[in-house]
């Protein structure tokens, strides 16, 4: 579970799972309150709570179905999704 | 110009006849079929998903990439998810252009870039009964 | 593999059929269409005509060359002989490999060689009512 | 016409017309007799008399259905064909 001493600051995200992330997750999107700050912040929670088994820098992310960067700034109300690595083709 | 998610067979004829230009002289398609083995593993089946609103938008891209960086007349991919057989067309592209050259270089760039960048992912069900996500794997650290 | 000359419709469907292999992933067909215009003249139709014996002996060396130079599963090319209309498919390979830079590679290798070794000659009509021989006329020294 | 100081030693070819030569020609192959020894004597023959406007360097040749040397020995019998520029594609 998160730091208690920062729960002044959650805000509540969507989040998308997919392939082995969504294996792992065991569903395929969900909607939970957070002081995660940042993707990375997201990622190394639920990561941590679902024993996900990609690394971050093996993934990217993409915040309102853009790509965005690890360090961006989210607002609450963001569908978050972690992309593992990609094999279309 | 287009880029789709597609969860039923890809007819690659009717997708051709999109490209029919009366100036073009030359046309370039790439199919990926699914293949019956893959690193040394007996595939019997394989599915495909894709985060789709992203995947359209970043396949969009790609084309567009490829008409402003080749000239081309006009170029399309789809690329299917759900269960597939071995044989069926997993991807589609096709381009159509003045020159030949440019249809070459602007169907590999598609191809390239879609495996590359495209949010889709491939889970192999192997004869050995074991499935796996490719490229997932191999990423694990433990 | 093989190599032919033909007097009748390309068919594309059929000839892409015939590539097909489970061990394969990839498939690259190249097109060319009949343009309406060529280096600046309006063409309304044109007439392909072949020495066919050795036409079809310099094509088969040409599929064996790329066989041989890429590693590709299977590859074919059929070139069309008599007269075509706009849109018509007067030349097309296709090309089956286990991975997709050697399809295109090979495709690529067999249209580029088709066109500068296979003796296939095309004549031209144009809206001005003239008729040439593509790439006769520059060779005239007067 | 060819000289008639080498009259000796003529041969018979059967020749084939592709192309702009058949135009020039105005058949698409004939038999003849004549004195050439190599396929470049052949085509300045035939050049001169029919008016082709093709140089030979323009052109390949084959000799029996396969490419052959400019400088070939011609046999008697031999099928000679002269290639124009090709434009297939």
């Amino acid at each position: 579970m998160p730091d208690s001493g920062r729960e002044l600051l959650t805000m509540k995200f969507s989040i998308e799972y997919f392939a082995l992330l969504k294996d792992q997750r065991g569903c395929s999107s969900e909607t939970l309150e957070t002081d995660a700050a940042t993707p990375r912040d997201l990622y190394v929670q639920l990561a941590e709570q679902y024993a996900f088994s990609l690394p971050p820098e093996s993934l990217k992310v993409a915040v309102n179905e853009e790509f965005a960067d690890w360090n961006h700034s989210l607002n609450a109300g963001d569908t978050v999704v972690f992309i593992p690595p990609v094999a279309g083709g | 110009m287009s880029f789709s998610i597609s969860d039923i067979p890809v007819d690659p004829t009717a997708l051709r006849a999109d490209l029919l230009h009366e100036a073009s002289g030359a046309y370039v398609s790439f199919e990926g079929w699914v293949r019956n083995h893959n690193e040394g593993q007996a595939v019997e089946a394989l599915e495909y998903s894709a985060y789709k609103p992203l995947a359209e938008k970043e396949g969009h891209r790609i084309i567009a990439e490829a008409i402003e960086r080749f000239g081309i007349e006009s170029a399309a991919c789809v690329h299917r998810i759900g269960p597939l057989s071995i044989g069926d067309i997993a991807v589609w592209v096709g381009v159509s252009s003045p020159h030949r050259g440019a249809a070459f270089d602007a169907c590999r760039y598609i191809i390239d870039e879609t495996k590359a960048r495209v949010p889709i992912w491939k889970r192999e069900h192997y004869q050995s009964g074991k499935t796996e996500w490719v490229n997932c794997h191999t990423e694990i650290k433990t």
